[in-house]
């Protein structure tokens, strides 16, 4: 129970990262912890108490295996997060080269 | 064959970088050519449904094991929404993208924006609706910053940083379904719950899908990123962004989760009413007193979103049927609204009111189609906007829910306004300076621009016998809300 | 004038450990169905092994030997193969089915279309990611091109 | 399973520290503190398909994410975290946890999963796919669609970043 709470206490550290934070980058590190806090959650509703990697072997098959159906798509939301990361550090560069500044409020100005 | 709608934009979307490498015009044909086959499909796929839904099993695998598609009511209508606006967008963007530099970019990005759409509309399993939901939504992030402007580059960086965070909490909430159920198929998820309902659970799910989905379409609390957003994508991508990718990433997903998976309880009916209210209210006020062409569409679009989920938050079966054909008016009416302001700016140059007039002459076609528009979207009786609006209000009534009927006639009122300003402003009145610098746009343009117009007054005319065929299908799936397990797994 | 890329000592210990690397993922991909790793942890090293050539001796380099032209025709061409692979199981009868002999378990080639989808994903991740990385190496940062001026 | 909790608050740290710290090459190195953390756990819960991948992802993202902020002095950045921030934080991740502690009762006990597709993955995987890696199996077998929109997934975001820092956007 106390690991869930730990788990979704990372993410809204994540959330509130995000809405405070004025600069561009420390908003897309906030983004990178909830999706952190995400994929933690799946794999911990997956967890069984001492079992092993779902992965079958010649000697001993079948052993007391863990759920490997959220390990397939937390392989999927990793990536996810990997292709939003890098399309949102390509755009902060850009911004970055048009207002010379990461920062929300000064762009605001700027921008008029 | 049902996996023909995400096969073909996406072979396309892979072939488009080889073949610009080989001839300059070749995507842009490639990407027209697929948008018709998909378009030509979408109208056949009316005919395919005999009342039951069309399930196909993936790899061959029954539905809990492997993922499947299903094609419902609902889903050909959304395919239907989805393929004609594409086809459209694609059409007038062929002139539109003179403005642009290395437009084989932009048709791979949209071939991947079609596939994506399809895929969330037909896609049958919880976590491959959110995977093609990413990628409908990473595809119009890149398209909104497709003129590498500044302020285009600064809206798009909000519009992603609130999509992701919609997404994450999207998966936060599967996260808990799946922790409670451990199987992703709907079907299967909508037939576990019904034997073992965890209350509060199922309430917390429901208010993160709400946020999450609130976010994608831009509910009234949700919707800081909508009024940049889209007036600084290029004109064919906020037309589908507003007609296209709102709806069915945003009302339809959200739709299909409430009225399929968790059940449409008081509880969430009440939400969607309360929701649909503040939206239309707060979006007629923000438009009427906006002098940018765009940014006053982008807020009509809020109003016109309150009217859809208020009329489906009604759960009568009148108030459903008005809600989805409004869903399908606006996202004619709007792109074609759109379609108006990128000509506009195409030919002008500038989206400020103040400095446009006197385009009647100047534009014929595209001022015609635009009065064609404005009257729809404001809901005067013979285009097809007069019919859902009507349909919405006496739902309302009949629902005896007094004050959504009175909010919706005074901000069908609003909107009325609204849009005859930009009419007077932009194509009525006469200021010598600009018009005689002004010519009418290219063809594909005017195009799509008419073949939208005559769609606009076609389904106002015969606006009966469209919604016996695909709004009354549609309709009917939500209606039965939970028993869309037994098409599915054809168990009871 | 400084010549690009990092010091000789980096330059010498890249030159043996970027094979290791490149040998590694395509170890992890191939390996994907029968130890952990798969498809994609392949393709991202891979791609990882291209950007530390590309950090250790300087852009221009690293461009000789896999250009941006021929990063995204791999990533085409991989998506293609991919999708080629799955349309390949509409032949039996169903978009994704795994139309070819599962092998005796347990051997490498054991498994049907795994083995290929992780070929094809391979290829895909690998490019593309390589693809992101000269895009946002090659875009010059306004302060880069101060220094250039200087 | 005390190392899990002792490695989350770890994590939970390494993010804070990741949100407050001034400079922003720290801050970076901080949230690749908290991956390396999250592969740990991974390692912990049995998941050694994940561990690989989000090590390497990590180390791309810190890599990218650097090419970003190298060079970025961070100008008048106030240090000394203001009253009303702090309480707002707590007051706000609190309440997060109050109104989602009653869900967390309805799910499962941790370390007892209802394996209800799970198991039935387990038991039929190797006879019906040949693969030995079940993940793999889930992967590119029994769910390939969903692999086949996540091949897509990064060729947009690809094709996104080529769009998005092409030099000249319009030609007007």
């Amino acid at each position: 129970m106390t690991i869930y709470i730990l788990c979704l206490v990372l993410f809204a550290i994540g959330i509130y990262c995000l809405i405070v934070k004025r600069n561009l980058v420390k908003k897309i590190i906030g983004l990178g912890i909830m999706e952190y806090a995400v994929n933690l959650f799946f794999i911990l509703l997956g967890y069984r108490h001492n079992g092993n990697a779902p992965i079958l072997d010649k000697q001993f098959g079948v052993g007391n295996f863990v759920d490997p159906l959220p390990q397939a798509l937390i392989l999927t939301s990793i990536v996810i997060g990997l292709g939003v990361t890098a399309l949102m550090v390509a755009i902060a560069v850009r911004i970055y080269e048009k207002y010379n500044t990461f920062d929300i409020d000064e762009i605001r100005r700027l921008k008029g | 064959m049902l996996p023909i709608f995400v096969i073909i934009p996406l072979g396309c979307a892979f072939l488009i970088p080889l073949a610009s490498k080989i001839r300059q015009g070749l995507g842009r044909i490639l990407a027209t050519f697929a948008a018709a086959l998909l378009l030509f499909f979408s109208l056949k796929s009316i005919f395919w449904l005999n009342a039951g839904a069309k399930v196909y099993y993936l790899g061959g695998w029954r539905p809990p094991f492997g993922i499947c598609m299903v094609l419902d009511g609902l889903a050909v209508l959304m395919l239907l929404v989805v393929n004609l606006v594409g086809f459209l967008a694609l059409v007038y963007s062929w002139d539109y993208l003179k403005r642009y530099t290395s437009d084989n970019l932009y048709y791979t990005l949209f071939s991947l924006l079609l596939a994506g759409l399809n895929g969330v509309v037909i896609s049958g399993d919880l976590f491959n609706l959110f995977v093609f939901l990413e990628i409908t939504s990473i595809a119009s992030y890149a398209l909104v910053t497709f003129g590498t402007e500044a302020e285009e580059l600064e809206a798009s960086f909000k519009y992603l940083v609130l999509g992701s965070v919609a997404s994450t909490l999207i998966l936060l909430a599967i996260g808990f379904l799946f922790g409670h159920v451990s199987t992703l198929n709907m079907a299967d998820i909508a037939d576990t719950l019904r034997y073992s309902p965890a209350k509060y659970l199922l309430n917390f799910s429901l208010a993160l899908f709400i946020m999450g989905f609130g976010l994608k379409t831009a509910l009234v609390p949700f919707h800081a990123w909508l009024p940049d957003a889209h007036p600084a994508a290029p004109a064919p991508i906020s037309a589908m962004l507003s007609g296209v990718v709102i709806k069915t990433i945003g009302v339809y997903a959200l739709v299909r989760v409430v009225f399929n998976i968790i059940g449409f309880t008081q509880l969430a009916s009440s939400i969607f009413i309360g929701l649909g209210i503040i939206s239309m209210v707060a979006g007629a006020l923000l438009t009427v007193g906006q002098w940018d062409f765009k940014r006053l569409l982008a807020y009509s679009s809020v109003t016109q979103i309150g009217y859809v989920i208020f009329a489906i938050g009604l759960g009568t079966p009148l108030g459903i049927v008005g809600g989805l054909l409004h869903l399908f008016n606006h996202s004619l009416f709007k792109s074609l609204l759109f379609f108006n302001s990128g000509s506009v700016e195409f030919s002008v140059g500038s989206r400020d009111l103040h400095k446009l007039g006197g385009l009647a002459n100047s534009m014929p076609v595209t001022s015609a189609t635009s009065l064609v528009a404005s009257l729809s979207i404001s809901g005067i009786p013979p285009f097809c906007g007069f019919w859902s609006k009507l349909i919405i209000i006496i739902a309302a009534f009949q629902a005896n829910h007094i004050i959504g009927g009175v909010v919706c006639i005074v901000v069908s009122m609003v909107t009325l306004a609204a849009f005859l300003k930009v009419q007077k402003y932009a194509f009525i009145r006469k200021i010598e300076t600009l018009a005689s610098a002004v010519k009418e746009v290219p063809i594909s343009m005017k195009i799509s621009m008419l073949i939208l117009a005559i769609l606009c007054i076609g389904v106002g005319l015969f606006f009966n016998s469209f919604i016996s065929t695909v709004i009354q299908p549609a309709a009917q799936v939500l209606l039965e809300g939970l028993n869309y397990t037994a098409k599915v797994l054809g168990k009871g | 004038m400084k010549k690009p890329g990092m010091s000789l000592i980096v330059k010498r210990i890249t030159k043996i450990t970027v094979s290791l690397i490149f040998l590694f993922g395509v170890y992890i991909a191939l390996h994907g169905h029968l130890t952990p790793g798969g498809g994609f942890a392949g393709g991202v090293i891979i791609a990882l092994s291209f950007i530390h050539v590309v950090l250790a001796f300087g852009k221009d380099v690293a461009l000789k030997r896999i250009n941006e032209k021929a990063a995204s025709i791999i990533e085409s061409l991989g998506g293609l193969m991919f999708l080629g692979i799955a349309l390949l199981g509409v032949m039996g009868g169903y978009f994704f089915l795994n139309v070819l002999s599962k092998g005796r378990p347990f051997d490498l080639f054991s498994s049907g279309i795994i083995i290929l989808c992780n070929i094809a994903i391979l290829l895909k991740v690998g490019a593309g990611l390589f693809a992101i990385f000269i895009a946002l190496a090659f875009f010059r940062m306004p302060q880069e091109d101060k220094e250039k001026k200087e | 399973m005390i190392e899990l909790h002792i490695i989350l608050i770890l994590m939970i740290l390494g993010a804070i520290v990741a949100m407050e710290i001034e400079s922003l090459l720290s801050s970076v190195i901080a949230l690749g503190a908290v991956g390396a953390g999250l592969t740990l756990a991974f390692l912990l819960l049995r998941a050694p398909d994940l561990a690989i991948t989000q090590l390497v992802v990590e180390i791309l993202s810190l890599v990218i994410l650097i090419k970003a902020t190298v060079g970025v002095e961070v100008k008048s950045q106030r240090l000394r975290i203001k009253r009303g921030y702090l309480v707002f934080a707590v007051i706000f991740v609190v309440l997060f946890i109050w109104i989602s502690r009653k869900a967390i009762m309805d799910l499962p006990q941790f370390g007892s999963p209802i394996m209800k597709m799970g198991s039935q993955y387990i038991a039929s995987g190797l006879k019906k796919t040949g693969a030995a890696n079940l993940v793999s199996a889930i992967i590119l077998d029994f769910r390939g669609y969903d692999t086949l929109g996540e091949a897509t997934i990064l060729f947009t975001s690809a094709i996104g970043v080529i769009t998005v820092l092409r030099k000249i956007g319009r030609k007007l």
